[in-house]
């Protein structure tokens, strides 16, 4: 990255693919701009999201990961939001406890209604992550 | 660093050819070298094979020293470096260090009968002895060959030896009996001895799974073979091919280093470590 | 075993993607790739010739596997695999990357956008490079249905069902079955007696031999899926045995407990040992054991002994029976919202403010009263009856937001029915507006207004309170922009529609999805209304959102024709997506075993084994396994991460 | 106060009747006064037991080696195994137990209650001891009792305990077949997560300071996984040193293992393996300490693990170890799980 | 070369050593370490957590770098280790000690490029043991002792104000004659105190592997005894006793990639350790030392049998450290003595 160039986050959005997916898949029907710092992975559900998945995204170079799903009730799956909401409180608190940003790591329920949503999701984390430039707390050395 | 030992050159696979399919698949890869020229070898020796961003492999060198063009590599797909191997094609570069380990002494064996007794993947290791045997036919006596397989579909080196038979004895057997096999039938130890080989002024070279070599030179000892006329090969895990990292020794031996050639004279004297 | 051959075809969507992502560059990227061998792009890849070459690229490439880096797989994913069989490859080895509704429709800069298209593509290549080849699974479909939910759309439901051939368990958890409908005198628009066009059915559910009556009882556990679903139902104790039963009523004149009757809405009480009514199927007393004073003949046994038919039994115990179904049609109805709820409305605590259901029982011939409309604290007939719609519905701050969608039918009628009843009495109605959709309605509100002297007033009723016997209600008209009080002698609230106490129930046994409002959430608001999320569970009735008879019917019809459609397959396809055990890193901890929604997995010898039947792709396990032992189909551990590190890759 | 012969005799007398093949408890060891593990099969040896304050290990350990020497050589237990269990040793157990790695009945607890006191830190001992090797050490009240070269040191417990001994609120081993020692549940020396308080008193920013050197100082020995009772995963998943091979396994699983993390001991790569473990444990370590005890480089691993255990305890109201049926923390859910921080 | 040294003076010598990295030990996080010294430098340290072979054998050393692009041929680029020269102060004999050892081995049949490039910019300053800093020290038994010179460039020896300065090397020679002007010249009292002190040293007790010159023999003879897994059956398998030891040197070999297209990675060393299960297990599944009681006999025969049947002197320089440090109290001078003892 040279000097000139603005810093621009880096984020891998883990997005189930009932809700979140088909909500970003809304907002590019309905055409909301928003930045293209987030690169999407689909998952079956939020509950198959493994904390590993958090930590190797931040290990290999994320400067934030997102984690989205159906909200609350509406797990296409029943329960998987659920489990995946225990696991990523847990996650977070981790990364925050040693001192890592918790703005770099971010949970919403996106569903496949609200495209508007899931732009200012992204919209909102790309703007808090800015400030924070890169992550190089969990990054891997060599990665430069 | 000159002459960094850890530092492969560079080899092109020119050649792949599927030796058996399925779940043991076998491969045999000629590679050449991409500049200049290759190390030199003896029966026996292995190198250390890479595929660069997978690792490194401990591989016996299954091609005969009288070929200097290129070297011949026969891998079973059992583990992440192998599998990396059988997904390459012809033109890939992979990388090469060697040669390491002893070798079978076969300048000391002219004027013998030589057994050759191999099952599964263990003729690639004893290949480039039986290759370089027949290509100095005059130096020996008879030269016979077993080798057997599970099933005909996992005899490895088929045309090869059936292009054998035409100057030696070659003996092929499988586990269980099938249509169309007209060779032995039954596990090699067995063959062996359905074949009465003579331990007079004989050698014979075992190479193949644990249990084959087991009970190959028990029998080989009934027939009368003494413990220094058999050779065998052991391998074990390793790593650096020098004798530095430590894992593959037997006792006090770094296999790859004084191994992988053993007599059973030399080998029952070390600990069972591999 | 070679390495994956790759194909990536990228699609221009026209100027669709083109326009905001270099294309050609994402085709050069892609050919980077280790396992890619052939890149094309194209200007529509969805179009006929596009996915013609599609197949032709396989054919002359030997791929094994295919990327197509278009619009979302919502689209074209089924398009693009179907392709790839037709091409001779497995279809579970084609995914789509998605650079139109997830990249160039939202994103303006060439450069980034280009960049991020890259990246999508590449995580989907590296996932496909682990694909396996996948075949459907096939289950077998076991020719039975079940419909949870007695009243008029599972009774519909259920004979639709049976009608075509197929078995058909019809569980009830009250004593009888008919519902709601039963409990209503009569029906809009026509004023038909409800009771009179229910009975018929009712009897004819008793009567058919493709339908087994289960009432009185209760699901408790469903596991299984579509096709194949395994229910347990508890059959409560009714003590009194239905075959023995005369109906003569004397053991209900001997007992010595009286309750509320909740059949009556609490209007009237009834006995431990009661039938909720004349109509009830099947014709039997029951013996409601948690107000009976002990079922043992030393403390009461009145009833036992005064019955000459020996039909009660008191050893009578709670059985659990097993029902094996291809399909489930859940009909739980609704309940209406609390009158607690509304304090401003008097909470429920005021005698003579009623609900719609008990306000239908008063105007029953069989009802509280024999259909004579008298209020309730003093038994007299009411002169000034106020009716209040939109209780609870529509009003997102405080209650539900939705409306309810009969209440202003329903109140329409119970002004009529007042004024039949009571031709000198005035009737008022509080309205927001009026909602008249449906045939004959607006016809009938207007005959409400007109030939029945109703007096509607346009506004919400701020408070209600007893004052000097009568209830006060302080209103305001917003038509005149007059506050408005009135002195009524009973007031009848149109409350919400809530779904029931046991739809709320059923949806957490079933594992069905509900809506914002707590209804059964259909699979799609227009396209699959009648379909719940989890294949094989259908919907009818109120339980999915507010509905009229007619509506109930006609969705209880359609569920049917769904179900019979199902159950006319002899096998059923699944989707292979589904979990995978590794044997040989699984402890056994049993985990998965808690974590899995669809109760899929089980420990057998100390291994987690899957049933392939059940499970449906979740992954909830294998991100809860610590050990990795466990992982879905083609959405591997591995394949994530080789998509995050491509994600990443710059 | 416990009599260690009351251990002694119980030991004795089920290895004597065959009522267990073996008894797995502490003996002195050839290092001045530490106890060591010790695996008692005949009668005669079980004088050599002890009971003292450097008991520290959580022989639950022994137990998942049991088991896996079991699953190998393809035998099942023909009598229970015995083993002496602090009260955070048995709450291990009873997390392996709710985890089906072994059934009750192949287990016999012999509970030992940390009455007044706990076990020491050798850390904080170290420096009252003057450079003096002790060469045993006794419980006597709410005291610790050291004998060196210089004599007898008598020490208040509360100086030289284990911060977990001292935090610890359920000292007594409630899941038991036997057990000695009062039950002094409720005693509270230090208040719960105290250590973790304080550390969580620091900014943001002074926390990375010291994770940062903290990890970057790892070696990766791996000592604080093979030391845990709960890390009896065949593999582990982070960095693997181990492969369960079966005649099951393919050529291609072989090939797939993922590599979350490299072998090298670098920042990235231990920040990546400590927290997946912290993680692994979220909910099933039971605070025995035992990773940041055998840590040779002394990273304060507990902090780690007691920061999963209170999120678990205030966030969803998890207790480890708590009861043999209930489900696992990250398994199970409740509606009312904290769901603030979605957006 | 033999001086003196005033203990004020040290920080003036170690000043003095401009083109050096300087390494002394620290007390940090409750364990000592070589640290690069800032300041002071104490020598007053028992001895270090990590014995300083990590300077010429770091726990990572990265061998070569590849790259390549798809269709290409892969670029391999050595990676050399820099050539900055490190000096450890206070070096106990028995690490000192290691040093040799760990020549041998990088040494023996071929040279490691790696080891040697670091090896020949490392030079060791000894201080000498007035008398054993561990509990578990048993240099004696193997061959060592508290005073031994082996391996270091410069022994000095600690004289309560002063140190008896001495070099061993010709590299210690140059170190010393750095800051010659702060050393003096040892008088008659001094030479007296420093034999003193070293007889003091070597005559306190230590702990004690019984007639050790009988080891090896007797642990050939017990290869296949029980007792291996007896006394190994407490280990956890971890890495403590390998990494922390001065002349432990298994290591592995991995690729790391950073980016698979196109492909960039590093080939890469890392210490490994023959107590961990799948050390030399086969791809096959097949394990040659598949228990603890297999592995430990490996770690102590090593030491004890198979180093000393090809160099001729046990591996291990009884620095005590695997004893102090091992979670579950296993003691290879106990193991030593039991299974010697056992064989009769």
């Amino acid at each position: 990255m040279s000097e000139q160039q603005v810093y621009e986050p880096r984020i891998v959005a883990f997005l189930c693919k009932w809700c979140s997916s088909a909500g970003s898949d809304l907002a590019g029907v309905s055409r909301i701009q928003y930045p293209p710092n987030a690169t999407p992975i689909t998952v079956p559900c939020t509950g198959a999201i493994s904390p590993m998945y958090i930590m190797s995204a931040f290990n290999k170079g994320a400067d934030g990961v997102l984690v989205s799903g159906c909200h609350i009730g509406d797990c296409h799956y029943i329960e998987g939001n659920f489990l995946a909401r225990r696991k990523m409180k847990l996650i977070m608190e981790l990364i925050e406890f040693i001192g890592v940003e918790p703005n770099r790591f971010r949970m919403s329920w996106v569903s496949a209604a609200e495209g508007a949503k899931f732009a200012q999701v992204i919209t909102d984390f790309v703007d808090d992550l800015k400030p924070l430039g890169p992550q190089d707390k969990l990054k891997k050395a060599e990665l430069t | 660093m000159p002459d960094n030992i850890y530092l492969p050159k560079l080899a092109r696979v020119a050649h792949i050819k599927d030796e058996v399919y399925g779940e043991r698949a076998i491969k045999t890869f000629r590679v050449e070298p991409v500049d200049g020229e290759f190390f030199e070898h003896e029966c026996g020796q292995c190198a250390m094979l890479s595929i660069f961003g997978r690792g490194e492999s401990m591989i016996s060198i299954a091609s005969s020293p009288l070929i200097k063009e290129y070297k011949q590599f026969s891998i079973m797909r059992v583990g992440g470096v192998s599998s990396a191997f059988h997904e390459l094609a012809v033109g890939d570069v992979i990388g090469i260090r060697g040669p390491f380990g002893n070798s079978f002494p076969i300048d000391d064996w002219r004027g013998k009968n030589l057994y050759f007794i191999g099952g599964g993947c263990g003729l690639a290791p004893i290949w480039p002895l039986i290759t370089t045997a027949v290509a100095q036919r005059a130096n020996f006596k008879n030269i016979t060959v077993f080798y057997g397989g599970r099933t005909s579909r996992d005899i490895m080196y088929r045309a090869e030896l059936e292009k054998l038979r035409e100057t030696v004895d070659v003996h092929l057997s499988i586990d269980k009996a099938e249509e169309g096999w007209d060779g032995y039938c039954g596990f090699v130890p067995a063959a062996v001895m359905d074949k009465d080989p003579v331990p007079d002024n004989s050698i014979a070279v075992t190479c193949g799974p644990p249990i084959m070599i087991k009970f190959v030179i028990q029998n080989l000892n009934k027939l009368g073979f003494a413990d220094e006329q058999i050779y065998t090969t052991i391998e074990n895990k390793m790593k650096c091919g020098l004798g530095k990292c430590g894992r593959c020794n037997v006792g006090k031996d770094y296999v790859c280093v004084k191994g992988p050639v053993y007599s059973w004279e030399e080998l029952k004297n070390l600990p069972e470590e591999y | 075993m070679t390495k994956k051959r790759t194909g990536v075809f990228v699609c221009h969507c026209g100027t669709n993607i083109a326009a905001t992502v270099d294309v050609a560059k994402v085709a050069r990227e892609m050919s980077g790739e280790d396992t890619v061998a052939f890149t094309k792009e194209y200007v529509y890849m969805c179009s006929e010739p596009g996915q013609e070459s599609v197949v032709q690229a396989i054919k002359d490439n030997k791929l094994d596997s295919i990327v197509v880096t278009c619009c979302s797989p919502n689209l074209h994913e089924k398009t693009f695999r179907d392709n790839a069989k037709r091409a001779g490859i497995n279809n579970f080895t084609c995914e789509i990357a998605n650079i139109r509704e997830q990249c160039s429709w939202v994103h303006s800069d060439k450069a980034k956008g280009t960049e991020k298209a890259i990246k999508i593509s590449r995580s989907v290549v590296r996932r496909v490079n682990r694909n396996q080849s996948l075949d459907t699974i096939a289950v077998s479909v076991t020719r039975r249905a079940m419909v949870i939910g007695g009243g008029v759309a599972g009774i519909q439901a259920a004979l639709d069902i049976a009608n075509a051939g197929v078995e058909v368990v019809l569980v009830e958890k009250q004593a009888t079955i008919g519902g709601r409908m039963l409990q209503l005198s009569e029906t809009f628009p026509t004023l038909d007696c409800s009771q009179c066009v229910l009975s018929p059915k009712m009897v004819e559910v008793k009567r058919h031999p493709k339908v087994k009556l289960m009432t009185y009882s209760e699901v408790q556990e469903v596991t299984g899926s579509v096709g194949n679903f395994r229910v347990k139902i508890l059959k409560k104790p009714t003590f009194v045995d239905p075959d023995k039963c005369k109906l003569c009523d004397d053991c209900t004149a001997v007992c010595p407990v009286v309750v509320p009757n909740e059949y009556e809405i609490n209007l009237t009480t009834r006995r431990a040992i009661y039938i909720p009514y004349a109509q009830s199927i099947p014709a039997s007393y029951t013996l409601d054991e948690s107000t009976c004073l002990g079922l043992n003949p030393v403390v009461c046994g009145k009833c036992k002994d005064v019955c000459e038919a020996e039909a009660i039994n008191y050893d009578m115990r709670p059985e659990t029976v097993t029902e094996d179904v291809g399909a489930i049609v859940v009909a739980t109805g609704f309940d209406l919202y609390d009158q607690a709820n509304m304090q401003e409305l008097g909470g429920g605590k005021i005698e003579d403010v009623l609900d719609g259901l008990q306000f239908e029982r008063l105007c029953s011939a069989s009802g509280a009263t024999q259909g004579h409309i008298l209020r309730p604290s003093d038994h007299k007939e009411p002169k000034n009856v106020v009716f209040i719609q939109c209780v609870g519905s529509r009003d997102p701050a405080k209650h539900c937001a939705y409306c309810s969608k009969i209440c202003c039918m329903y109140t329409a009628k119970h002004a009529q029915l007042y004024k039949h009843h009571v031709p000198d009495g005035r009737a008022y109605v509080f309205y927001i507006d009026i909602r008249s959709g449906g045939k004959g309605y607006e016809e009938f509100v207007q005959r409400t207004m007109e030939d029945n002297d109703t007096l509607y007033l346009r506004g919400r009723v701020s408070k209600l309170y007893r004052h000097d016997g009568k209830v006060r209600v302080l209103g305001t008209d917003t038509l005149s922009g007059q506050n408005v009080e009135i002195d009524a002698d009973m007031v009848v609230l149109a409350l919400a529609m809530v779904p029931s106490k046991g739809t709320t129930e059923i949806a957490k046994v079933l594992k069905i999805g509900r809506d914002k409002d707590g209804f059964l959430a259909e699979a799609h608001p227009k396209l699959r209304p009648v379909e719940s999320v989890t294949g094989g569970i259908y919907l009818a009735g109120a339980a999915q959102a507010p509905k009229d008879i007619p509506e109930t019917v006609a969705q209880a019809g359609a569920a049917a024709a769904k179900v019979i459609a199902l159950l006319s397959q002899a096998t059923l396809s699944r989707s292979p997506l589904i979990a995978k055990v590794r044997r040989s890193h699984c402890t056994g901890c049993g985990m998965c075993v808690d974590a899995c929604p669809f109760i899929a997995i089980r420990l057998e010898n100390g291994k987690a084994v899957v049933n392939e039947a059940l499970c449906e792709g979740c992954g909830s396990c294998a991100a809860t396994c610590l050990r990795a032992a466990i992982d879905v189909k083609n959405v591997t551990q591995l394949q994530i991460y080789e998509m995050i590190e491509a994600c990443l890759t710059v | 106060m416990i009599n260690i012969q009351d251990i002694r005799d119980t030991a004795r007398d089920m290895l004597a009747k065959g009522e267990v093949r073996a008894v797995i408890g502490y003996r002195r060891g050839s290092r001045g006064m530490l106890a060591e593990p010790a695996f008692i099969t005949d009668p005669e040896q079980a004088n050599e037991l002890v009971w003292d304050p450097t008991c520290f290990h959580n022989l639950s350990l022994y137990l998942v080696h049991d088991r896996k020497f079991l699953a190998h050589i393809r035998k099942n237990p023909n009598a229970p195994v015995a083993i002496v269990a602090k009260g955070c040793d048995a709450r291990s157990i009873v997390v392996l137990l709710q985890e089906h790695y072994f059934k009750r009945e192949d287990v016999y607890i012999i509970g030992v209650s940390c009455e007044g006191t706990g076990v020491v830190d050798e850390r904080k001992l170290a420096p009252h001891l003057n450079g003096f090797q002790a060469s045993n050490a006794a419980f006597d009240g709410d005291d610790f009792v050291f004998t060196t070269a210089e004599g007898e040191k008598r020490l208040p417990a509360r100086e030289v305990m284990a911060d977990r001994c001292l935090e610890c609120r359920i000292p007594f081993p409630k899941e038991h077949n036997a057990v000695f020692g009062e039950d002094k549940t409720g005693r509270q020396l230090e208040a719960p997560f105290a250590a973790l308080t304080r550390f969580e008193a620091q900014e943001a920013g002074a926390r990375w300071d010291f994770w940062s050197h903290h990890f970057d100082r790892c070696i990766r020995c791996f000592a604080c996984r093979s030391v845990c009772p709960m890390c009896y995963c065949d593999e582990c998943v982070v960095d693997s040193i181990t492969f369960p091979v079966t005649h099951e396994t393919t050529a291609e699983e072989k090939a797939n293992r993922i590599r979350w993390i490299e072998r090298s001991a670098t920042r990235s790569e231990n920040i990546t393996y400590l927290m997946t473990r912290a993680m692994h444990l979220a909910g099933r370590c039971t605070d025995c300490s035992e990773c940041e005890r055998a840590c040779p480089v002394n990273i304060p691993l507990r902090l780690l693990n007691n920061k999963m255990e209170r999120e678990a305890r205030e966030q969803f109201g998890f207790e480890p170890g708590a009861s043999i049926g209930g489900q696992s923390l990250v398994a199970s859910f409740l509606d009312k799980d904290p769901g603030d921080f979605i957006r | 070369m033999e001086k003196i040294l005033d203990k004020k003076h040290l920080d003036g010598w170690i000043a003095a050593l401009a083109e050096w990295d300087v390494l002394g030990p620290v007390l940090e996080d409750g364990i000592w370490s070589y640290q690069t010294a800032s300041g002071a430098v104490r020598l007053d340290h028992p001895n270090t957590k990590q014995s300083p072979k990590e300077l010429a054998f770091p726990q990572r050393e990265i061998f070569f770098k590849f790259e390549q692009i798809k269709g290409e041929p892969p670029k391999l680029t050595q990676v050399v280790p820099d050539a900055q020269r490190h000096v450890a102060f206070g070096v106990r004999p028995c690490d000192g000690r290691g040093v040799p050892r760990m020549d041998l081995v990088f040494n023996d049949h071929v040279e490691d490029n790696y080891y040697q490039a670091r090896r020949k910019n490392v030079a060791y300053v000894g201080l000498a043991c007035n008398k054993p800093p561990s509990p578990n020290c048993f240099c004696l038994s193997v061959g060592g002792s508290p005073v031994s010179t082996e391996g270091l460039d410069v022994q000095m020896t600690d004289l309560g104000d002063r140190y008896f300065v001495k070099a061993i090397t010709e590299t210690g020679k140059g170190l010393m004659t750095a800051a010659g002007k702060l050393f003096a010249e040892p008088s008659a009292a001094d030479q007296k105190q420093v034999k003193q002190v070293h007889a003091d040293a070597v005559a306190y007790p230590q702990r004690a592997i019984r007639n050790p010159d009988g080891v090896p023999a007797k642990l050939k003879a017990s290869f296949k005894s029980p007792l291996w897994e007896e006394l190994a059956q407490s280990c956890i398998g971890c890495g403590i006793c390998t990494f922390l030891c001065p002349t432990c040197h298994c290591f592995d070999i991995n690729d790391e990639v950073q980016s698979k297209a196109p492909l960039k990675g590093q080939r890469v060393r890392t210490w490994d350790n023959c107590q961990f299960p799948d050390f030399t297990m086969h791809s096959s599944g097949h394990n040659p030392r598949e228990n603890t009681g297999a592995r430990l006999r490996q770690r102590v025969a090593h030491k004890f049998q198979y180093f000393p049947e090809n160099f001729g002197m046990p591996q291990c320089t009884g620095c005590g450290r695997c004893v102090s440090e091992c979670p579950v109290g296993i003691d290879i001078v106990t193991v030593v003595n039991k299974v010697v003892e056992n064989a009769g």
